[in-house]
């Protein structure tokens, strides 16, 4: 951190927070008091995030489609999403007689708390970290590893044959793309020297020439594993175009079939939790947490700065959402093993010559830049038309 | 600190009992899951951050999830739940007293056997200590195992793969 | 009765569990089930002595676990294509019907 | 390269986000209960009965319960029972009119058929299409008073048509006013023999398509009703036997008459 300035009040609102409670509340019970207070603030923040995502979704959809969206409940639809808590709550309950009634009620409830726990090691701001873990990205991709097991359980307990056909696609999918995203997050943990998130942020602070940045993002090998990363986490979170288990189309909504009512709606909420951490995630490895892209521009309190990237994320997923049809099964694994493996392993080599090179400098730090460039692009050009042989360019006869 | 084993070690072995015991393979696959996941808090509860999330990761990330990929692909009734007829009676005794003994010969070794007082201090593996075994006495072994993974991995293929002649247009 | 005198009771218990599921059970996929309860069993162990062992100061119980994992991972891939193996030649997976060595 | 096309795909829909906002062309949503959507003329939604006049819509009403609609209708919603007594219509002739005119909506399925087979033009296709109502068996069942909307209503929803319409009762109006002078100069040269001689004349006329309909009311109800004042016996004599006589030849005169309108209005 290269701030010589007194951070402003707002930037230690949450140290002075701190600071109160522990005047407050006996020692004994702090740790008891802070983590609750810790949770209710992620449940209260991301809920209230989660409903009006799911409006953003709607919105930006909808404009993308040429229509307006909500806009109904509420000035701009903006009651939209408690109308919808509302009806989502209201609604009968039905399980299925032949189901497996235990998981049945189990699937959904470990998946929101699964999700919601990988909320915890996400660093919000300089003085925002819900839990200092020395492990943290371990950690956050144990979580987001366990959800996996939630899907399996929803679509092997609604005894339906296309749940079932969900929960293996969940299954094929989520195991492939496990691979590449926790490939591309070794570059950046090799870089930091840390698997702290708080570290990894720090490692990213100060800018050159004052106003770039030193985020991973804007190196060749942060660039490439930043794009590896982000296709990864869009499968991880089932995300269109890569939402095969819950494809409405062929598979009926696949593991959702057979819920209805609130337990539909904590489906709902994980997913897009489990979208938001995996931006957050993305976030602080590769778009510097945190950290104000410019120096001047530092007066912003970091947590204002670290949601603006997030939602700045989100938005691209809707984006890609609102763009992109859906893959077949055979070409969404074989993306997974023949594209992004192989990159994301070539990557790892890039940035060991990146972190074997820091010392080069004037006109090798310009070679240094290329070869990295190259050992960048090459492969992707080279795997890239390998694996679009024959498929690619497509001519669409009744399109422009 | 003690409560706190006591509950790990209930789910643990709980769930470990209940996966043997069940008639339903999906539930078996599930309840052991939750089993390696007592035993990852068994390992935080020792301080063991690492190995904890490693082995949740592992385990409840990829071995649950191929465990689960070989009951639905070895089903014997496509529609129908995923029955085990239970073992039979002689079987099932046989298992059980060679169970017993054998937990009753180690509950008499552990028992007996005196161990030091532990130290005041728990341990502390930082991620980079860690780290820098694995690079440096340890470094043979990670490169051992790296290999042996490898070797799993096409053996696995290998043995998996379905015959190419049977249909070409399958073929990988 | 110290505390690493419970963890080791707890792991040989989980150890036992495992040898009596391994052996009454005759699908082959809770064999192996039970085969890695054992190993896990022994991971207990070498996190039990690390922590309350005489000499802490080295990482060595932790960096034996994950050596450990990786293994019990390739033994469970490895089993598992077996098992799928076995579920192709003879259409079943119980224990019992795999008696032949020629396939 | 590959990639290419998921940034030409992203563009174009980052065009169409961003085009929303601005361009109308793009943007082409109307918000419909603020904004009601300008139907095209020819739209057309559930039968409505015209009124001549717009403050008495009850007693102008144009239809005279002969009920062809009521058969003819193929999802049978249409109900009708005569009157016992006469009223006058709007050119003072007598005339049944329909003490009960019963649409059920909730069965109706717009095909217009009402509309063609009605020879006294008093069934219309109107432009509604957001009825609603809470009850779906007696909310959706329009009667008499529902049903009846004044002749200019049925301009402003139609104009072309309805000044077809209009232009073709005049004209009939007219025909049959001639006629009726031309019958009341025979009836005062030859009284006995007028009436049989017009009825023939009419039946062949009739296949003439333009005239169809003219001809088909001639014999019936506009004569009479012109000289319902003057000459009351002898027409009223005349007008029950020739009042059913439509009916059977109307199917095979439709076709032409019906298609006149629709043809010349679009």
């Amino acid at each position: 951190m290269i701030s010589a300035a007194p951070e402003s009040f707002l930037e230690r609102l949450p140290l002075l927070a701190g600071d109160l409670i522990a005047r407050v509340v006996p020692a004994p019970l702090l740790w008891f008091v802070t983590s609750l207070i810790a949770i209710v603030a992620i449940l209260a923040i991301f809920g209230l995030l989660f409903a009006f995502l799911t409006l953003a979704e709607r919105k930006i959809l909808g404009r993308i489609q040429n229509r307006p969206g909500p806009n109904r409940t509420g000035y701009f639809g903006l009651l939209q999403p408690f109308a919808d808590g509302i009806k989502m709550l209201i609604k009968e309950d039905i399980v299925p007689r032949d189901a497996d009634q235990v998981l049945h009620y189990l699937a959904p409830v470990v998946l929101v708390s699964l999700a919601l726990m990988t909320f915890a090691v996400l660093p919000f701001g300089r003085h925002l970290v819900p839990v200092e873990l020395d492990t943290a990205v371990l950690y956050f991709f144990a979580a987001g590893a366990a959800t996996e097991l939630a899907v399996f359980m929803a679509g092997w307990a609604s005894h339906n044959k296309y749940s079932l056909l969900a929960a293996m696609r969940a299954l094929a999918q989520l195991i492939s793309y496990e691979l590449p995203l926790l490939l591309s997050v070794v570059p950046v943990v090799m870089l930091a020297g840390t698997l702290s998130t708080t570290g990894i942020v720090a490692a990213q602070g100060g800018w050159k020439f004052g106003f770039i940045p030193h985020w991973y993002v804007f190196t060749p090998w942060g660039f490439a594993g930043f794009l590896i990363f982000f296709t990864a986490a869009l499968a991880e979170s089932n995300r269109s175009p890569f939402d095969l288990p819950e494809a409405e189309s062929e598979l009926i909504a696949g593991h959702l079939t057979e819920y209805s009512g609130f337990k539909y709606a904590l489906f709902f909420m994980a997913e897009y939790f489990g979208m938001t951490a995996l931006c957050g995630m993305g976030v602080t490895l590769f778009l510097g947490g945190w950290q104000a892209p410019c120096a001047f521009l530092e007066v912003i309190p970091s947590y204002l700065w670290f949601f603006a990237k997030l939602l700045t994320l989100l938005v691209l997923f809707m984006w890609i959402r609102g763009t992109l049809p859906r893959l077949r099964i055979d070409q969404l694994t074989r993306f997974a093993w023949k594209f992004l493996v192989p990159l994301a392993l070539i990557n790892l080599g890039t940035v060991a010559f990146w972190h074997l090179t820091v010392g080069w400098g004037g006109a090798l730090q310009l070679a240094r830049w290329a070869l990295a460039l190259v050992f960048v692009i090459v492969p992707f050009v080279l795997i890239g038309r390998r694996l679009s042989a024959g498929v690619a360019p497509r001519t669409y006869r009744y399109a422009p | 600190m003690t409560v706190v084993l006591a509950i790990i070690a209930l789910v643990l072995l709980g769930s470990a009992a209940a996966a043997m015991l069940s008639r339903n393979l999906v539930h078996s696959a599930l309840l052991l899951a939750v089993s390696w996941l007592g035993t990852a808090a068994f390992y935080l509860w020792a301080g063991a951050d690492f190995a904890a999330f490693a082995q949740v990761i592992v385990y409840v990330g990829a071995v649950s999830m191929v465990v689960l990929f070989a009951v639905l692909l070895t089903r014997q009734n496509p529609v129908g739940d995923v029955q085990v007829e239970p073992a039979s009676r002689v079987r099932l005794t046989a298992a059980l007293s060679v169970g017993a003994c054998v937990a009753a010969v180690l509950f008499a070794a552990v028992v007996s056997s005196d161990f030091r007082p532990a130290p005041a201090q728990a341990p502390t593996a930082t991620v980079k200590q860690i780290g820098l075994e694995l690079m440096g006495p340890y470094g043979a072994a990670l490169l051992i195992v790296g290999v042996l993974l490898t070797v799993a991995l096409l053996g696995a293929i290998v043995l998996a793969a379905s015959e190419p002649k049977r249909n070409p247009e399958d073929a990988p | 009765m110290t505390p690493l005198h419970l963890c080791l009771l707890i792991s040989s218990a989980l150890f036992c569990i495992g040898l009596a599921g391994a052996l009454a059970r005759s699908n082959t996929i809770l064999v192996l089930l039970g085969i890695e309860l054992m190993l896990n069993a022994a991971n207990l162990n070498f996190i039990a002595f690390w922590r309350f062992g005489p000499s802490p100061a080295h990482a060595t119980g932790v960096i034996f676990v994950i050596f450990s994992i990786a293994i019990a991972a390739a033994e469970a891939a490895v089993g598992l294509a077996l098992i799928i193996a076995l579920y192709r030649h003879q259409r079943n997976i119980r224990l019992q019907d795999a008696v032949q060595l020629k396939g | 390269m590959l990639g290419s096309g998921i940034i030409q795909g992203l563009a174009v829909t980052a065009k169409n986000f961003v085009g929303s906002f601005h361009d109308p062309a793009r943007y082409t949503t109307q918000e419909y209960p603020e904004v009601l959507p300008t139907l095209p003329e020819n739209y057309r939604n559930f039968p409505f009965l015209v009124t001549e006049n717009a403050t008495d819509p009850m007693g102008t009403m144009r239809c005279v319960a002969c009920q062809i609609c009521e058969k003819e209708c193929p999802p049978q919603c249409i109900y009708i029972e005569k009157s016992k007594d006469k009223k006058p219509d709007a050119n003072g002739k007598m005339q049944l009119y329909p003490a009960v005119f019963d649409i059920d909506t909730s069965v109706c399925m717009s095909c217009q058929i009402c509309v063609e087979v009605c020879p006294f033009d008093a069934i219309k296709m109107d432009q509604v299409f957001a009825i609603a109502a809470t009850d779906r068996f007696t909310g959706l069942l329009l009667d008499r008073a529902q049903l009846a909307k004044p002749n200019s209503y049925y301009h402003t929803i139609h104009p072309t048509e309805a000044t077809e319409v209009d232009a073709r009762l005049a004209e009939e109006k007219r025909i049959a006013e001639e006629k009726a002078k031309a019958a009341a100069a025979a009836k005062a040269a030859a009284p006995a023999k007028a009436l049989p001689g017009d009825l023939s004349r009419d039946a062949g006329r009739a296949t003439d398509p333009g005239l169809a309909k003219a001809s088909n009311r001639v014999p019936g109800q506009t004569p009479a009703g012109q000289q319902a004042g003057t000459v009351p016996s002898p027409s009223n004599a005349a007008g029950a036997p020739a009042g059913p006589a439509p009916k059977p030849t109307s199917p095979t005169m439709k076709p032409p008459g019906a298609g006149g309108p629709a043809a010349s209005g679009s």
